[in-house]
């Protein structure tokens, strides 16, 4: 697509990545992280594996400014430019070339589809161009041109994550942030969001942060791993083969207690 | 100087609410009543000082403020707030003490109790449901040749309620036909559809009772609309008498029979009252309260008077000597000669009815001049001749 | 396996006896100190604690419906309203002692609350709230236009001579007052302990959830609004006595929608002693107000009280005294 | 325990659905749906995002009204029952999304169910069951917890511990297990196997294939509103609409 | 009331007229309380505020009304800013109900009543502009500019404020901020900014309903209580959170007003209205607009 070949071309120069070090988090007593390291470089697809109430969640809430560290640092570089987000508010974050989907898809359930989609390019970097926006959009979910007019509410599950990817990227974003986009949808559609995921990440030349339960799907498109146990970082892989081969990843998902 | 403690004069009064603006009239002119007595020396070589609390227009709270008066602050007098509700309200209280009840504007609000120490400064008379309209349809009789139809208007409270009920008994006895008979809501802000539907019926006389908000919107709607046919236009329209609604209003008033308790007119010179208005008025202005002072000011201040010349002449604080010199004597006060008839209204009823003539312009002034508001009724104080038709009158 | 937890603390929670004998002894004890001291005290005194009950009656009442089961209702003064006037018609067609004047204005604004509930039905939430607003508006309109209850003219209510055992019917109204106030606090602690009280707080957290566990939400909306209103009805019905001549704006007076939810709120909507303390704080403080501050600032006062209580003391004193004991602890 | 309804003979169906639809302003999200399910059986109800399956669950449970067909339960007709009215029958749902009493804690939670959909409500055990249920969810530590303090599988999880205490006679687990890992997906699919043990029939209502596949009797797919296949799990599977419908390549 | 094309007329102008201005009264509800769900039951005295402002400014200054309300409303603007800055601090930051944050409205109310009693008094007071005193006549239906004026302005400003809420992104923010306060960061905008801007705009608009409410009649401090019912009533039947909808739902209530006190008698108009909200309600419970 014509309007991410400068992107593209401009991430590769200049760089999209976030780097975390020694983080701890938690919910005020109740501490979820603890001494994580991570990073993730420009053009790469990291996948953040982990079963339930491991803090996957978390940890993308602290990379996107929703929950504050006790300790440790989180920074991101947009276009070869450092910013610490720990000291930043979420909407700077998202305003920095960050986005998010996330965990529940949270759309503005009383407006049209269109409308959740506008207020996508509420960043001025990407209000002049909503228009080529919006119609990538359509063009990628053809579903929710469909839909315009329909209020996010009353859609299924799966075309309201259709609705939560779009509207993230209706932002123009460098960083995509992923919380588990396969959770409630068909097997056809998660393969398929799946994919969706990496060709925007091609079109756009992303860089993408992905937590995602579904094991064999989310490894399709990584280019890196981590498992998160209890917090910690149990496994950091540099290549999908070697994350399907850890024994670590075959007892959290293939049930082999 | 005296070493005697002060005599205590007690109230509750409306300071906030919708009744605030009488009740800070009242207040003022009360206050500069005690005031001059105080020069002359207090009552019983004793200073007078009033003690009120804020009603805030709510009846609710009167009940407590009168027994808080009498059993806790021992007050030696009562007096009642503005309006019949305050007063009722306080009634059974101030029985059960057996205290002398000089009361200000209570429409025939000792009807049901029957007091015989209740005094009541409004001017209505003994029947006040009667006497209130009596002078506009005399006045609307007067005329030649003589109106056929009439059309009664007024809001959904107690005082517009009595005077309709009054106005249309006096328009059956007087002959009229009654072509309109409703009421309309007290938020109500647009009037002209009401004026368009009385309109509609023709009528020769338009009878409003209506309370301030209302009477303004009245008068602007029947200019708006226009009141071609009719010949007289007007009635108990509360808050005509207060500087605010008449400077706002200015020339649309003219034509307006209205009723009023006091205007400036050379038949009511009655002595002090210009002296008194003058004081009323540089105080009323800095505090924002009405700056012309003729409707409830004087009578205020002629209620403590009374109540003060009853002191000096008995001599006492005792309230059945007090009650008995009241029920007994003709009082020459600032708001004309009172003396009280049955349950404690004046004997001779004093409602005026007023046409506004010759204004121009919003000024305030020109309404403290003679000529404005020209008395038709009653006979006693008349001080010109009705205008009509209520075209012709407006011009 | 049941057995396994009966050792567990929260195990141990079964909900306590509905009723609270406490309570009645109270109000018993409370009832006999009044009649001891009938004659010793002014008057005064006995009017400002009927006001400061009145409203214990009216928050208690709001909360039923407000705060248990989270149905704000606006049109408080409606239902106080209708209970003045169902004393003020009965007392046209056959004077009754008060007592059965109550019960009966308890029986109609009892019957308004369920027909508000019935018309109400789909509402949540604020579209309930408005709906009772418009209705208090519909019902004075009826009432401005029922000549017999004396329409927009107002009424009278003359007292009758008080009986023995009372000092003066300003007394008598004083003890009625009093024990309205401590049936309808037992009312709200009934509720509260029992399974409706239950039932109303899972309706207040999730109307559809609660149903598909089988709360049968209807029915117990409209035994709230039920209870509700015939309490709300209860404190209005000696009003009439209280100040002689009920006109309608006296009857449907803004400062009792006002206060009825903003006393349950300073207090606290979760338990029943939230309202009441409510209710005589800032049924006291109005009182004292009245009497000390002699100028429109008082109700300037009232508002800064208000202001000030609940941004200082959101979860109300309920909340305030639980977290302070939970800081203990 | 609940008994079984005098109107009901053996044999016949617990549930019977028959033509339902429903409408949406002009857009028809069930589409005259027939749809029956036998005493202690397991059915798996599939299809693509927006077929209609939650609808379908809505107007089954009573929070949707269809606009045809009618719906038995235990011989008797239900179409017209409250939604609280059928819960305390017996047919129960979990929400898609949680939906917890939030100003409750999880004991309350759970003890509302037993309060209000049980027939003779246990007054007195009525928090020992409480914690059995919620031990049964693994969620009994937490027993004094407000829901707020709870991650989004511990919702799901109380969610299904709430129907389970209507105890149901037929359970209807919308989406119950997304978001679990596979152990946990075990962990609820054996719960669910236990309850059907105890007699209780379940609709599973899932796009985790393997547990609707592990699990599953028999299978229902919905296309857009209407049924398109029924019968023998691995039959269904090689269906080729539902293939191409719903599980693609 | 005899039937007449001239007065059914003249009674349906009417009642479009007053739902001009009853749609002024009500837009800034429907912002604050249809999107931000802020029980702002102190609008009607932030109205009130306005009636005294403008009244200030033509008496003690010269300053036509309509100028100088637009100025104040710039000011009203901001204080609403900082007022809901306040707000959010006190009540949404801790997650409060909007319960808590009602008994504060409440007392807002009555200060500002208070201090309007204060420092203007307690009269009536009306402004009276020659050249509105003018009425059109077109057929026999009557406009006079009074009632007129002030409808024109209040429609004129409502519909600027849907364009401004549809068509920009400040606008779409506003909208969506009330539906999921967190979520609207996600799209780069600060939702806390966005309704303080929001609220601003209530009470901008307040401002400039109380100018058109002293052109229209007489007013006092108290005087606003008696639009709370109106204001809100409005705003429900309009559907909550639509500006469309509370500009039907305005016409609905003043041409339902004004047709009963023509021809059923007035006394019966609060009932109608009032009615008819609660069988919009029984009926529809979303009101008319509701999504
Ligand atoms: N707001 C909160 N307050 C307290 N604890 C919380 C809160 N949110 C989450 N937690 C706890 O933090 C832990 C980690 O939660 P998190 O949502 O990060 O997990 P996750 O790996 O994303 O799991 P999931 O698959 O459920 O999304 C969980 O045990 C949860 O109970
Ligand atoms: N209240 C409503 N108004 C309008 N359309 C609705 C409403 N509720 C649901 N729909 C539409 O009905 C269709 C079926 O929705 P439903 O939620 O039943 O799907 P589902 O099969 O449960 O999907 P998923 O697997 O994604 O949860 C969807 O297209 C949805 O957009
Ligand atoms: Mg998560
Ligand atoms: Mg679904």
């Amino acid at each position: 697509m014509r309007l991410c070949g400068t992107k593209t071309w401009k991430g590769l120069i200049l760089g999209n990545s976030i780097t975390i070090k020694g983080l701890h988090a938690g919910y005020g007593a109740v501490k979820v992280l603890s001494g994580i390291d991570l990073e993730v470089r420009s053009g790469e697809t990291v996948a953040l594996l982990g079963t339930n109430g491991n803090g996957k969640s978390t940890l993308i809430k602290c990379v996107m400014g929703q929950v504050r560290p006790t300790q440790g640092t989180v920074h991101a570089t947009i276009e070869g430019v450092e910013h610490d987000l720990s000291r930043l508010s979420t909407e700077d974050i998202v305003g920095l070339g960050i986005a998010l989907v996330p965990e529940g898809r949270r759309l503005f359930p009383k407006l049209t589809v269109e409308e959740n989609l506008l207020l996508g390019s509420f960043r001025a970097a990407a209000r002049a161009k909503r228009h080529e926006s919006l119609a990538f959009c359509y063009e990628a979910f053809p579903r929710l041109k469909e839909r315009r007019t329909q209020l996010a509410g009353s859609m299924s599950g799966g075309e309201q994550q259709m609705l939560a990817i779009g509207r993230a990227l209706m932002t123009l974003p460098k960083i995509l942030l992923v919380d588990e986009p396969s959770v409630g949808l068909a097997p056809i559609l998660v393969a398929r969001t799946i994919d969706t995921i990496a060709e925007m990440k091609q079109r756009l030349g992303l860089t993408v942060l992905m937590a995602e339960q579904n094991f064999p799907q989310a490894i399709r498109i990584a280019d890196r791993g981590y498992v998160l146990v209890h917090g910690h970082i149990e496994l950091s892989a540099d290549d999908p083969q070697s994350l399907r081969d850890s024994d670590i990843v075959r007892k959290l998902y293939l049930g082999g207690d | 100087q005296s070493a005697e403690p002060p005599i205590r004069i007690g109230m509750g009064i409306a300071m906030s609410g919708g009744l605030a603006a009488f009740g800070k009239s009242a207040l003022l002119a009360m206050q500069i009543w005690a005031e001059d007595q105080n020069a002359k020396g207090g009552l019983l070589g004793r200073q007078i000082e009033l003690v009120y609390y804020d009603d805030q227009s709510n009846p609710s709270v009167v009940p407590g403020i009168y027994a808080k008066l009498i059993d806790v602050d021992k007050v030696d007098l009562v007096i009642s707030g503005y309006a019949t509700n305050q007063i009722v309200a306080a009634m059974p209280t101030v029985m059960q003490k057996k205290k002398v009840f000089m009361t200000l504007f209570g429409l025939a609000a000792n009807d049901k109790f029957n007091y015989d120490r209740y005094f009541q400064m409004q001017p209505n008379g003994p029947d006040a449901q009667a006497e209130f309209s009596r002078g506009f349809i005399e006045a609307a009789l007067s005329m030649d040749p003589k109106p056929e139809t009439i059309a009664l208007v007024g809001g959904d409270a107690e005082f517009p309620a009595i005077a309709l009920a009054g106005a249309r008994e006096n328009a059956e006895k007087a002959g009229l036909k009654i072509v309109y008979d409703r009421t309309y809501p007290p938020q109500t802000i647009e009037f002209a559809s009401v004026v368009r539907a009385i309109k509609s019926t023709n009528p020769d006389v338009v009878f409003v009772a209506s309370y301030p908000p209302d009477s303004a919107g009245m008068v602007r709607a029947v200019r708006e609309v226009g009141l071609d046919n009719v010949k007289l236009f007007g009635g108990g329209m509360i808050g005509l008498q207060s500087a605010a609604l008449k400077s706002q209003l200015g020339a649309s008033l003219n034509g307006v029979v209205s009723y009023d308790l006091y205007a400036p007119e050379p038949t009511m010179k009655f002595p002090g009252v210009e002296e008194f208005l003058v004081r009323y008025r540089e105080q009323a202005t800095p505090q924002g309260i009405d700056p012309l002072g003729f409707y409830i000011a004087p009578l205020a201040y002629a209620e403590l008077q009374i109540l003060g010349q009853a002191v000096e002449e008995t001599q006492s604080l005792d309230d059945e000597k007090l009650a008995e010199y009241i029920r007994s004597t003709e009082f020459k006060t600032i708001g004309g000669d009172i003396s009280f008839g049955e349950r404690g209204e004046w004997a001779q009823p004093r409602i005026l009815w007023v046409q506004y003539q010759g204004v121009s312009g919003n000024s305030i002034e020109q309404f403290m001049e003679p000529g404005r508001q020209v008395i038709l009724y009653p006979d006693q104080f008349k001080s010109g001749e009705l205008k009509y038709p209520f075209s012709e009158a407006s011009k | 396996m049941s057995s396994t937890y009966t050792s567990h603390p929260a195990a141990k929670r079964v909900l306590p006896k509905a009723f609270s004998l406490p309570i009645l002894l109270f109000g018993v004890a409370l009832v006999a100190v009044e009649l001891l001291i009938g004659t010793q005290v002014s008057e005064y005194y006995f009017l400002a604690a009927y006001v400061i009950l009145q409203y214990v009656v009216l928050s208690t009442g709001w909360n039923i419906l407000g705060g248990y089961a989270g149905y704000v209702n606006f049109g408080t003064a409606g239902f106080f309203a209708l209970g003045c006037y169902t004393t003020i018609a009965l007392n046209n067609i056959l004077p009754m002692p008060l007592p059965l004047s109550i019960l009966a204005a308890g029986v109609v604004t009892g019957l308004l609350g369920l027909g508000t509930g019935y018309l109400t039905l789909r509402l949540r939430g604020v579209f309930f709230s408005i709906a009772t607003l418009a209705l208090a508006v519909v019902l004075q309109t009826l009432i401005v236009n029922w000549s017999f209850v004396g329409g927009a003219r107002g009424a009278y209510v003359l007292r009758p001579d008080a009986m023995w055992p009372f000092a003066s019917y300003v007394h008598y109204l004083l003890v009625l007052m009093t024990i309205l106030a401590v049936a309808a606090v037992l009312v709200a602690v009934a509720i509260e302990r029992s399974w409706i009280g239950m039932g109303l707080a899972a309706i207040r957290d999730d109307e559809v959830a609660a149903e598909a566990s089988g709360v049968p939400s209807l029915r117990l909306k409209l035994t709230a609004t039920t209870i509700s209103g015939a309490i709300l009805g209860m404190a209005g019905a000696p009003f009439p006595y209280l100040i002689t001549y009920v006109d309608p704006p006296s009857a449907f007076s803004l400062a009792l929608a006002v206060n009825a939810i903003a006393m349950p709120l300073i207090g606290g909507t979760a338990v029943w002693w939230g309202p009441v303390i409510g209710a005589i704080l800032l049924g006291t403080t109005q009182q004292v107000l009245t009497v000390t501050i002699s100028s429109a600032a008082n109700l300037l006062i009232v508002g800064v009280v208000l202001v000030v209580f609940v941004t200082v003391a959101p979860t109300g004193i309920v909340g305030m005294v639980r977290r302070f004991r939970k800081g203990r602890s | 325990m609940r008994l079984v309804s005098p109107h009901q003979q053996v044999g016949q169906p617990i549930l019977q659905a028959k033509g339902v639809t429903k409408r949406f302003g002009g857009f028809t999200a069930l589409d005259s749906v027939d749809f029956t399910v036998a005493p202690g059986e397991r059915v798996g109800l599939i299809g693509p995002n927006g077929s209609g399956k939650s609808t379908c669950v809505n107007c089954l449970t009573g929070a949707l009204t269809p606009e045809e067909g009618t719906i038995t339960f235990q011989g008797q007709d239900i179409t017209k029952l409250a939604a609280w009215q059928r819960a305390r029958m017996g047919l129960v749902r979990s929400f898609q999304i949680p939906r917890p009493f939030n100003k409750l804690s999880l004991m309350e939670n759970v003890q509302v169910p037993l309060r209000f959909a049980l027939a003779e409500a246990p007054p007195e055990g009525s928090a020992n069951r409480a914690m059995e249920i919620l031990a049964s969810i693994g969620l009994d530590s937490k027993a004094d917890w407000s829901p707020k303090d709870l991650s989004q599988v511990e919702l799901r999880k109380l969610e299904l511990g709430r129907a389970l205490a209507a105890s149901p006679r037929l359970l209807i687990a919308d989406e119950s297990m997304a978001g679990l890992s596979d152990s946990e997906v075990d962990e609820i699919v054996e719960l669910l196997e236990r309850l059907n043990a105890d007699g209780i029939a379940i609709i599973l209502i899932e796009h985790i294939m393997r547990a609707v596949m592990r699990f599953s009797q028999r299978i229902v797919v919905l296309v857009a509103g209407k049924k398109i296949a029924d019968g023998n799990p691995h039959e269904v599977m090689r269906h080729e609409d539902v293939e191409r419908a719903y599980l693609g390549q | 009331m005899d039937f007449s094309w001239d007065l059914l007329l003249n009674a349906v102008a009417s009642g479009i007229m007053l739902g001009g201005f009853y749609a002024a009264v009500a837009v800034g509800i429907t912002i604050a309380f249809g999107m931000l769900d802020i029980v702002n039951i102190a609008h009607p005295a932030f109205i009130i505020l306005g009636s005294f402002l403008a009244y200030l400014s033509i008496n003690s200054m010269g300053v036509d009304p309509f100028f100088a309300a637009m100025l104040f409303a710039v000011l009203g603007f901001f204080f609403g800013r900082y007022f809901y800055r306040a707000y959010y601090h006190f009540f949404e930051k801790r997650g409060d109900d909007s319960l808590q944050g009602l008994a504060f409205f409440f007392g807002i109310m009555f200060i500002v009543e208070i201090s309007l009693v204060l420092i203007f008094g307690v009269d009536y007071r009306l402004i009276d502009l020659p050249y509105l005193a003018k009425t059109y006549e077109i057929g026999f239906v009557q406009i006079p500019l009074r009632l007129a004026a002030p409808a024109v302005v209040g429609v004129l400003m409502v519909l600027a404020i849907q364009l401004y809420l549809s068509k920009t992104f400040t606008g779409r923010a506003i909208q969506a901020v009330a539906q999921d306060l967190e979520a609207v960061r996600f799209v780069g905008a600060n939702p806390i900014k966005t309704k303080e801007i929001a609220f601003g705009i209530a009470v901008g608009t307040a401002i400039i309903a109380g100018m058109l409410l002293i052109v229209i009649q007489s007013v006092e401090p108290s005087i606003g209580r008696e639009f709370i019912g109106r204001a809100f009533a409005i705003c429900v039947l309009g559907g909550m959170a639509s500006l469309p909808g509370t500009l039907v739902a305005a016409m609905i209530l003043g041409v339902a007003e004004t047709l009963t006190s023509t021809f059923l008698g007035p006394s019966w108009s609060p009932a109608v209205a009032f009615g008819l909200l609660l069988l919009t309600l029984a009926f529809r419970p979303a009101g008319i607009f509701g999504r």
